[in-house]
């Protein structure tokens, strides 16, 4: 399930992160009527990340909805459309904000399809990650997705898998849960043409290597390039895999690189406890023992709210020392 | 007014269909026939047959987990209601829901509901889709008067109105929530005026009188279909038995549950005034309960001999696997 | 009426001071001081001042985002405000909050809320304990307007109806929430008629007239006092920046934002009557206009000079950990 | 950490789990005149599963408030209450409607004392775990409450517990989110008297045993005493551990059980993706991989929502027979 693709020179004609949003919804949308997208302040603003800029001016504002400051009601909405018939995008701006709309999220639109054999094709896409903005702009709930059966979790790390994972979403019947790194938005990279779809569950090698793997998804993927580099200084190759989505996971390609190196680096920057990377390590675990040479190593942050204060926020997510240290640590066994 | 002869005895006939498929329920749940329970909506006919008869076959609907009433009345057969209450393969649900998730989305049901408060938001979606795809056809939310405290409904209210949806919302309000008497946690205690605050045309209208449902759900189901957004119908009902079946409690008085039922009672009256107007005959009259019980034995024998679900399938259906390959 | 002169001066000399931190601190952020940018409340001074000269100092307030007009009327000193708003170890939050968390509990400030809605629970909550504990004293939860489309205000003002708490509703109504006009997402349009239809006395009150704004709230206080419940303030009001520092944006035009600055603004209206009245002379007015300048370059040297968090402190005060050693 | 406590004989004269609970919470109203309990239906009826029957009537309608529907509004009366120097007790009943006050919890309440160094002494009680009732009653959210920095997080298994740990949380500053187990409520136990808090993150040790170990918590254990029984005759003496609290956890109690076995089950009956479960082997692997004899088996629920039928609702969860299957399993390392 793994494909490899070629890492993207930063060149000024290579659309960021956001834009190749905007243009995997623009295509979608010009082949599917029924795509629309809804919530708050997207018509002139363009969404608080410009994630769809421009789109309404194409489209109409009948496919492009501003909408109050109603979290529950706007995922009803995607709800209610989505069982109808329709393919809504429902962007409630921060992931944090989801926390107003839980029920609809997890009880709802997570079980339709299981209880009533329906099809709820809704994408809700926020915007997620740690950085500026404090405790609460800055919560990782993409475990609490993850966990909940029925829904499925994409956290790109890049441009072309941005594009890439909101096209296969937009073609699929089922919720999925788009979140997006605000750090990363304007980050620029390469991105596929109107053909290109990246399937679920797949996970992206970003970087080969011969000593150890880093696994993770989203903005730690950059600072795991970078303690690659640092690493290689110290004769030490790293290969990095980015999960891209955290359901379904790619446990092929999770047994495969913890069979492969029995050195194994799971990160992200949710607080630690009870994250994702719990999941991953416990499960590879189980299913590779005889191939580990020692433990799978979790790097995540702290178990503390997040601070406004960037130091202190900074201190909380694992650096990309950190992330040196426990590749360290795994090439001691 | 003269009730129409052939409207009245049908819709008649559906309110006695309910009020039998309730207590032979409620029966056969005492006899451990329906797993969890049931919420029984006897003395509530009136509401689900008034609004329903006001429709299209074709329109949304999404309720509450007191639902028997609008889906029975809402044109789904009763064995494959019953059935489901038993959790057989045959339910609408495949026995996947029981008594507070029966649904038949393709027809229009869009579910029953464990959450108190979830039906009116999920309506308001599907009427989202309905404006959205072009078509003339209205979503019915339903929620009780304990789930009008509920912010989830609100917000929907709200978005159905900016939008112009083609969205009614009707409080089944039977005056009690669980134990919980309306007044006693209902703010202004004029569920109506909360609406109106929204911005929708927002009635109070009595729940026991089939004829003025229907009349309400009509007058608004045109003003959606012309575009001119959503009503909210606060319809004042009664519930004979207790929230959950077994339950008592002391929270009303044997004789507020004997007046409702002597004075008010949705059948009788209804039943009354078509044959006062000539239009049903008592013999009539008889001859449907004996149809009607007949339709409720052959439901429960149904629901008796359907086969359970297969327990293989509990995996079954969760997503679709086209997202990508589910481990 | 006549305005008492020391009331008058006090109160304009709030609301300048407001004004200057607010402009002082937009351009602060500009150059980068305030991570995470802020909420400029300029233009918005007399709803905070108008309601905050009519409590007590042990009375309550939960806000929201846009909270420094809040929070420098309710008596937090302006240098603790900016140097949270840089982040430093002496705001008062220790830096841990910035523009959207100020909060000093202690002093019956429950905190700004980075989550729209969120702090009109919150007082309702401390309404709650105020009247559990027997306290004569009121709890005020501030909303915009785009947060009464949330759920959960609404079931908060509910449930302070039904229990009859001592809590006021300020809608600081700016007209806009982000760039969304009020009218456009607001069903019905007239805020305060929801209000009322959750069984609350409810008013529309012009927010630029920080008497009225005085008065209106002293009535609620009064009424929460003598045990009647909870009262609803929409105070029009509108905000002169952006949304957050350094947007701008289409939604509204030049002219509009001119009208409102010249012909309706809290500070020149409310110093022309104190002038007019004789209360104020124009000497007076610029020595106070001088003296609130120092008092914010003041604040902001603080801030400059104060130290930055610990970072070693990340994981202080998460619990207790008396409820057993957390690990 | 690990407090072992006598089994408990179930004579009539024991109260239920249920009663346990009004027997704790009596005793500290008593003592604390500011705690309160608030939610749906308490007054007359006690509750939906008679958790505080009578307390109403014995300290008055001041102390046990009846609520309208409204879980938002539920959780902020506590926690401003909280904050304002209350220790309410907010009843959800079902933990799955907490789905409707996810922002008061996570948040709000989670956040305060790190945010604004202010208690938050709140206790938020539900009723949790799998039985009849069908999706909307079923859910297992204890690994979201107990991923949330500052949350803590009570799931007893038995009346002692309920009482032991229901008292330490009336004392304690903090939010607490205290679950208890739908199938449990009638069951009948000893209880401890006045002066019994049990801490939270102190494991219980249900049955000392030779060959490997059960960690676990809630109903769970019951099915782990009838594998126990069920193993013994095939002469394979395993150990029980309850958690009791999911946050803190007892790490002591469950490092020493790896160490002791290196043959350990960790079971519950929430979707294993991103359960709890997961936490606990990818920790305990981490760290003491040297002591593990093989894998750390994780037993949990399909990744499905709950059926209202109740042998598909069984079918989803663990068995019995799982629980002796995954014990053979680690004894067969
Ligand atoms: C969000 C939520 N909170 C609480 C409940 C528990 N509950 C189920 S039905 C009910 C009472 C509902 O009262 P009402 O809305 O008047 O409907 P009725 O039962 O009278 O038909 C309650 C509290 C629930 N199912 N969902
Ligand atoms: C629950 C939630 N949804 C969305 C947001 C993003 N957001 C922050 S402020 C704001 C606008 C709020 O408007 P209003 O309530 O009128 O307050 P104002 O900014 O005008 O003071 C929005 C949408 C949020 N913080 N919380
Ligand atoms: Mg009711
Ligand atoms: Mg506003």
């Amino acid at each position: 399930m793994s494909t490899t693709t070629p890492t993207t020179p930063t060149t000024q004609q290579n659309p960021t992160y956001s834009e190749a949003f905007q243009s995997g919804v623009r295509e979608e949308m010009k082949l599917n009527p029924n795509i629309f997208i809804l919530g708050t302040d997207l018509v002139e603003r363009g969404g608080h990340f410009a994630q769809v800029k421009g789109i309404a001016q194409e489209f109409g504002v009948d496919r492009v909805k501003d909408s109050p400051i109603s979290e529950a009601a706007m995922v009803a909405a995607g709800l209610g459309s989505a069982m109808y018939g329709c393919h809504p995008i429902i962007d409630l701006n921060f992931i944090d904000f989801s926390l107003g709309a839980m029920d609809e999220i997890i009880n709802q639109a997570a079980k339709i399809r299981f209880m009533f054999n329906r099809p709820v094709p809704l994408v809700i896409r926020a915007t997620s990650g740690v950085a500026l903005g404090g405790a609460h702009h800055c919560n990782s709930l993409e475990s609490l997705f993850a966990h909940t059966a029925g829904l499925s979790v994409a956290v790109p790390s890049r441009a072309y898998d941005v594009k890439g994972l909101i096209k296969t979403a937009l073609r699929s019947p089922d919720p999925v849960i788009f979140l997006m790194h605000k750090k990363l938005s304007g980050v620029r990279g390469e991105i596929g043409d109107e053909n290109t779809f990246i399937p679920f569950g797949s996970a992206n090698k970003v970087k080969s290597g011969k000593d150890a793997a880093i696994i993770s998804y989203g903005y730690t993927i950059v600072s795991a390039q970078k303690a690659a580099q640092n690493l290689a200084e110290q004769g030490i190759d790293v290969e990095i895999i980015d999960l891209r989505t955290l359901y379904p996971l790619d446990t092929d390609t999770i047994n495969e690189t913890v069979q492969k190196f029995g050195r194994v680096v799971v990160a992200d920057e949710a607080p630690m406890f009870g994250s994702i990377t719990a999941e991953i390590a416990a499960t590879a675990s189980e299913a590779n023992f005889k191939h580990l040479k020692g433990p799978i190593i979790r790097v995540g942050a702290a178990r503390a709210p997040l601070s406004a204060n960037p130091q202190m926020s900074e201190a909380a997510i694992p650096s990309v020392n950190d992330l040196v240290e426990a590749v360290k640590k795994v090439m001691s066994y | 007014m003269t009730t129409d002869s052939k409207w009245g005895k049908e819709t008649l006939r559906q309110m006695l269909l309910i009020r039998n498929f309730e207590e032979t329920a409620d029966k056969l749940t005492l006899r451990g026939k329906v797993p969890g329970g049931m919420h029984n909506s006897s003395g509530q006919e009136a509401v689900a047959v008034g609004v329903m008869s006001a429709l299209d076959p074709k329109d949304v609907i999404a309720t509450t987990h007191r639902s028997h009433h609008h889906t029975i009345a809402k044109g789904m057969p009763v064995n494959i209601v019953m059935a489901e209450l038993f959790t057989k393969a045959t339910g609408c649900s495949g026995g996947r829901g029981a008594s507070m998730h029966l649904a038949d989305v393709e027809n229009g049901h869009f579910g029953g509901n464990g959450i108190v408060g979830a039906g009116v938001g999920i309506a308001m979606g599907a009427a989202v889709g309905i404006k959205q795809m072009g078509h003339k056809k209205v979503a019915v939310g339903f929620v009780g008067d304990g789930g009008v405290n509920t912010g989830r409904t609100w917000e929907a209210v709200n978005m159905a109105v900016i939008y112009k949806l083609p969205l009614i919302i009707i409080v089944d309000n039977n005056q009690y929530a669980v134990e919980t008497f309306v007044e006693r946690v209902t703010g202004g205690n004029d569920i109506a005026k909360r609406g109106a605050g929204f911005g929708l045309p927002s009635f109070t209208i009595d729940g026991q009188d089939v004829e003025e449902v229907h009349k309400y759900t009509l007058e608004a189901r045109n003003r959606a279909l012309a575009g001119e957004g959503p009503t909210f119908i606060n319809a004042l009902t009664y519930r004979y038995y207790g929230h959950n079946v077994g339950e008592k409690g002391q929270y009303r008085t044997q004789e507020e549950i004997a007046d409702w039922r002597s004075h008010r009672d949705p059948i009788d009256r209804f039943s009354a005034k078509l044959i006062s107007e000539g239009a049903l005959t008592q013999a009539d009259y008889e001859a449907m309960i004996n149809s009607v019980a007949k339709e409720i034995e052959e439901a429960v024998d149904f629901a008796e001999k359907s086969p359970l679900p297969d327990v293989s399938t509990i995996l079954d259906g969760v997503d679709s696997g086209l997202l990508g390959a589910s481990k």
